[in-house]
């Protein structure tokens, strides 16, 4: 973590000044390599995310089938059902989104997409990593300790996390915690090394509306990220002493708050969303640029309102704690907040629409899944009005209208975003294509799929089913046939989505033996990922190169080519 | 000494990038002291109690603190100059005077934790006390990891090597700093 | 890496700095110490909360401004800390009318919960 | 909307429903709107042999509108919508009507107690009538309870009355109801507070004066 030379700027043609590690540890499991620690942070993040989507599977079932062993399961108790919840929303957030889409694609791309070697601190990014795997192997641990898996919830409230009297789960609430807060420390430096990358280790040229939209995004991710996090690790703290030795910070009996901790974990929890959104957001911006041939859409405008709504998300908080006990008078002020978040987030949508007008559309995989994220993510935002305004979250506060809502945020941010991102950069990853008919059933099973997975839940949500519960026999008004049915749909769609996935995984296989080889350029991009060969070497750049334009040059009139690459001299 | 990419030899911002990142570690430290203080001065807001609590904390122990992580401080300022100056071995003699500070003051926590857990002040006894020893916890490990990073730092000082080092381990150490001069009111003056 | 140990202070916009006295910006520091110690001995509520917290912002200041060299730092870092400090407000402002009081609109603490009975446990 | 799915037995039920459906159809249009014209374009846009993509770089002022107007009719719906949100939460939430009852309610692991004055009329006195699991409560009354609760976070929620409300250890929380339709509805608990949160229903039992006069003098005896 050696910070060189400051006066030393613009060094075009500067030869790796370190030789490609050969060995395999070197090379693959301790590498300094921004491409390595990307890939490796995906990796564990797709393993985890197919870990979490079966836990859906499992309480899913049981959900559907109260009390009936589950298939590969068993029969899921209500210690296993809150476990499986409460670590599948943990594992999906912070464990697939987040490395995923900011830690890997963010490593992978980022010093590729600003032109340079590698980040500015390698070392500190294989810290961030090794941390990471860490919380990762803590989070498994937590679920096979005696006592089982924490279960109280993503979020954590306490007195039910803080006491192994209240949640019978002695060694899985601080293990869980304690994995909660090492993944924090890993983004926090991973964060401090994307923004410092970005601010200082850009191209000759490349000025600051220069940058593609998906870098731009993930440093405004990293940053909120970095602010948002530290009342929630501070919070965090205290939690853990609350679990460990014992004392009162969120225990009233001794004179502690239960409402602090949710005013800290939402204070995070909010800027959250947008953390793992944005990164998604910028994806599709480049993929539905380069597949239209057409210049993004007002790419000022998106950033402004992408700034406007990382500097809200910070004061909507409360939004998700309508009905908590805070003061009603309150609750205006994150109505109106949370109400006007919607306009930067609506205009980003409406540029992003607009950038399809006089396009002339390739529909390949990436595409579509790019495409398939705006029209779901529309979803998943008209539904969130209804629980930001204050009166009707009286009612679908904690409901499964509240799962679906974010279901349809969540999902095109994570697993369709993920997608799009891999699907487009897989040839530069691998140096290999992608089979398009293999990638075209995965995108069409799983997109018809997830959509019967969480329709079906805005309804039942409405009915009055509430979240986290693992049955429902016990209410007359929802153990009906009817909702009965709607649960069963849903849960049909999931393990048709899942059996799906397998597409994907064979694909992945199919084309890393046997793809055709990919050429530097093959979807005639502009961005300064694609000058280089596929995968790109150690360095990344046989020579350092230099930014002429912006990174949206398509189908500029009077050129023969329909892109114009960034750093092509004019 | 392992290689340094080309992307740490630029700096599109004019500042270098161990200092710039060494900002940002500071805005993501803000935020963590800040939730915790913000926190803590609710719930003294909450409980008017607690200055009877607050009483039982030495006044004495707190200002010498304050007055030794001052004096460390001059001396991590020293050593920068020091180093700008190209005096690799005066920069690491005032560095180590500073880790010497850090020492004295997790000293004196030591007797006064000592001290206070003796006579019955332990973290059970109240929520006040239990931010007490959390925060100055906190801050302690804070002091501990700067003196650990100081060390290191004078190592190479001392030989010459890597002098901005200094600076960045120094704008760290005053934060530490700064951090306790707010502790100090909170927890000690306010009775 | 030794050739490049000077660097930090050579990048643009650091060329030169002149240092200010230390020393005196010390003993300053140690002045207002003193009087954040002797505040409280006055025994007025308000004296106290001046003397301990305005002098705390001034030290604060002080050691940012000399001994963290903000006062020549790139203007955007400024910018920076401080936008992070305000963050810290709306986080009490939003935070506060919840924690901070005992008693609120439609809410109030209770010292033990009245359980008027035990209930059959499930 | 709701009231196809869960029937409304409390006064303010409909103005929680009303103000559904009212966003209902605000973002329905929207979301119409923009889905429509999402797929229009990219059918209408596909690519076509010979047919190259257009240089719209938005940065024009007549490009500008076309994200711009629809954006200042987001806001006005917006404004819309969060005057009549304001108007109902302070009708649900904010003010509280005088009560012609106190009940006291207090959630624990896992099971509802409510307690209802007794002869007194005044709550907390040994003459109380504390039942476990069931809210025996009058049509036509307005109730204000005091939410408590023992242990960890509950929350009381009756989907038929369209109230939810966290019960907090170590506060009192006020709210109030009142109950327009005799019947039997579920009450959940509708934040997790451990094993048993599948397992601790209650119901509410609304009754006509005469029914709950009656029960009334059963639980005294």
């Amino acid at each position: 973590m050696d910070a060189g030379p400051a006066h030393v700027s613009g060094t075009a043609g500067h030869a790796p000044a370190h030789p490609e590690p050969m060995s395999f540890w070197r090379k693959y499991v301790f590498s300094t390599d921004h491409k390595m620690i990307g890939m490796q942070y995906m990796f564990t993040g797709i393993v985890m995310g197919l870990l979490g989507g079966l836990m859906a599977y499992a309480f899913r079932m049981q959900l559907t089938f109260p009390g009936e062993a589950v298939p590969g399961v068993g029969v899921v108790t209500p210690n296993l059902y809150n476990a499986l919840v409460t670590n599948h929303g943990s594992i999906m957030i912070f464990w697939f989104a987040m490395p995923v889409l900011i830690a890997g694609f963010g490593n992978f791309l980022i010093p590729l997409m600003i032109g340079c070697d590698d980040m500015v601190f390698p070392r500190l990014n294989r810290l961030s990593y090794q941390i990471f795997l860490l919380s990762t192997i803590v989070i498994l641990v937590s679920l096979v300790v005696p006592g089982g898996g924490f279960g109280g919830a993503w979020t954590a409230y306490p007195p039910l996390s803080a006491s192994a009297a209240y949640n019978h789960t002695p060694l899985g609430a601080p293990l869980w915690l304690l994995a909660v807060a090492l993944e924090f420390v890993a983004f926090l430096l991973g964060g401090i090394n994307f923004v410092t990358t970005v601010m200082n280790a850009r191209a000759p040229g490349m000025g600051i509306w220069e940058i593609p939209i998906v870098v731009w995004m993930i440093i405004v991710a990293s940053i909120l990220f970095m602010a948002s996090v530290g009342p929630l690790i501070a919070g965090a703290v205290l939690l853990l002493l609350d679990q460990v030795v014992g004392t009162q910070f969120y225990d009233p009996r001794g004179g502690g708050d239960p409402l602090l901790w949710q005013h800290l974990f939402w204070f995070f929890g909010h800027p959250e969303v947008y953390v793992v959104l944005l990164p998604a957001l910028g994806m599709t911006a480049e993929v539905m640029a380069v597949f239209a041939r057409k210049k993004l859409f007002a790419y000022k405008i998106i950033l402004y309102s992408v700034f406007a709504t990382g500097v809200l998300s910070f004061v909507v908080w409360a939004h998700h704690q309508f009905v908590a006990g805070i003061d009603p008078r309150m609750a205006h002020v994150f109505t109106v907040t949370t109400l006007l978040i919607s306009i930067p987030l609506a205009e980003v949508t409406f540029a992003y629409i607009a950038t399809l007008y006089g396009a002339s559309i390739e529909f390949r995989t990436p595409m579509l899944w790019a495409l398939s994220f705006v029209a779901e993510f529309m979803i998943g935002g008209v539904t969130g009005i209804f629980l930001g305004a204050s009166a009707t979250d009286i009612y679908l506060h904690d409901s499964y209208f509240v799962v679906a809502h974010f279901h349809y945020t969540f999902f095109p941010i994570a697993v369709i975003g993920f997608f799009t991102g891999f699907t487009y950069w897989f040839p530069k990853m691998f140096g290999r294509m992608m089979n398009e008919t293999l990638g075209k059933i995965h995108f069409w099973g799983t997109i018809v799929a997830v959509n019967f997975v969480f329709i079906p839940m805005f309804i039942t949500g409405v009915a009055g089913d509430h979240r986290r519960i693992y049955t429902y026999q016990l209410f007359s008004q929802l153990a009906t046939d009817g909702l009965g049915r709607l649960r069963l749909v849903s849960t049909l769609g999931l393990i048709v989505m899942l059996l799906f996935q397998l597409v994907f995984v064979v694909n992945v296989i199919v084309s890393l033996v046997a793809g055709r080889r990919a050429e530097r350029n093959p979807w005639r991009a502009n961005t300064l990922e694609w000058v280089t060969p596929s995968p790109p070497p150690h360095g990344n750049f046989a020579e350092m190169p230099t930014v002429y334009r912006g990174p949206y040059e398509y189908s500029v009139p009077g050129r023969r080519e329909d892109y114009w690459p960034q750093n092509v001299p004019a | 000494m392992a290689h340094i990419p080309l992307a740490a030899t630029r700096s599109v911002t004019g500042i270098p990038a161990g200092r710039l990142a060494m900002w940002w570690v500071l805005a993501s430290e803000i935020v963590i002291f800040g939730g915790l203080l913000a926190s803590y001065v609710m719930l003294r807001l909450q409980h008017p109690d607690w200055g009877d609590e607050a009483s039982h904390t030495s006044t004495v122990a707190g200002a010498f603190n304050t007055f030794v992580l001052l004096t460390s401080s001059l001396f991590a300022v020293l050593g920068h100059r020091a180093a700008e100056h190209g005096d690799g071995p005066r920069a690491a003699r005032f560095l180590w005077m500073t880790v010497g500070g850090g020492a004295v003051f997790m000293l004196v926590k030591a007797f006064e934790y000592t001290f206070e857990i003796t006579h019955g002040f332990t973290l059970f006894r109240s929520v006040f006390w239990s931010f007490y020893f959390a925060a100055t916890g906190l801050h302690g490990l804070h002091v501990v990891a700067g003196m650990v990073a100081m060390g290191l730092v004078a190592v190479g000082a001392r030989r010459g090597e890597c002098l901005h080092r200094v600076e960045l381990v120094g704008i760290y150490w005053h934060f530490v700093d700064v951090v306790w001069i707010f502790l100090f009111p909170l927890l000690y003056l306010a009775k | 890496m030794s050739d490049t140990g000077h660097s930090a202070t050579a990048g643009p916009g650091a060329v030169a700095r002149a240092h200010p006295n230390y020393v005196m910006v010390w003993a300053i520091l140690l002045a207002l110490l003193v009087v954040s110690i002797l505040g409280p001995m006055i025994g007025i509520f308000w004296v106290t909360l001046i003397t301990a917290f305005v002098v705390a912002v001034i030290k604060a200041l002080m050691v940012a401004a000399y001994f963290m060299h903000l006062n020549v730092e790139r203007t955007y870092i400024k910018y920076l800390l401080f936008t992070i400090l305000i963050l810290m407000l709306v986080l009490f402002a939003g935070v506060a009318p919840d924690v901070m009081k005992r008693a609120g609109k439609n809410w109030e603490h209770v010292p033990a919960t009245p359980g008027a009975v035990e209930p059959p446990r499930h | 909307m709701i009231a196809y799915l869960v029937p409304q037995a409390s006064s303010f039920a409909g103005h929680i429903d009303w103000l559904f459906t009212l966003i209902l159809v605000t973002v329905g249009f929207w979301f119409l709107v923009a889905e429509g014209a999402f797929l229009w374009l990219c059918f209408r846009f596909r690519r076509r042999d010979g047919v190259a993509g257009q240089y719209v770089t938005g940065t024009r002022k007549e490009e500008k509108r076309w994200i711009s107007w629809p954006h200042y009719l987001v806001i006005a719906c917006d404004v819309v919508l969060i005057v009549a949100t304001v108007y109902v939460w302070i009708e649900v939430k904010q003010n509280m009507p005088p009560a012609d009852e106190r009940v006291r309610i207090v959630a624990q692991q896992w099971a509802w107690v409510f307690v209802h004055a007794g002869a007194d009329g005044k709550l907390g006195t040994p003459d109380d009538i504390v039942t476990v699991d069931e809210l025996h409560i009058q049509m036509d009354r307005v109730y204000q309870f005091e939410l408590m609760s023992k242990d960890v976070l509950h929350s009381f929620s009756v989907p038929a009355f369209r109230l939810k409300q966290d019960a907090v250890p170590g506060r009192t929380i006020s709210g109030w109801f009142k109950p327009t339709q005799r019947g039997r509805f579920d009450i959940q608990c509708a934040e997790i507070c451990g094993l048993g949160h599948a397992l601790m229903p209650g119901h509410v039992v609304i009754e006509s004066q005469e029914e709950h006069q009656a029960w009334m003098r059963a639980q005294r005896t």
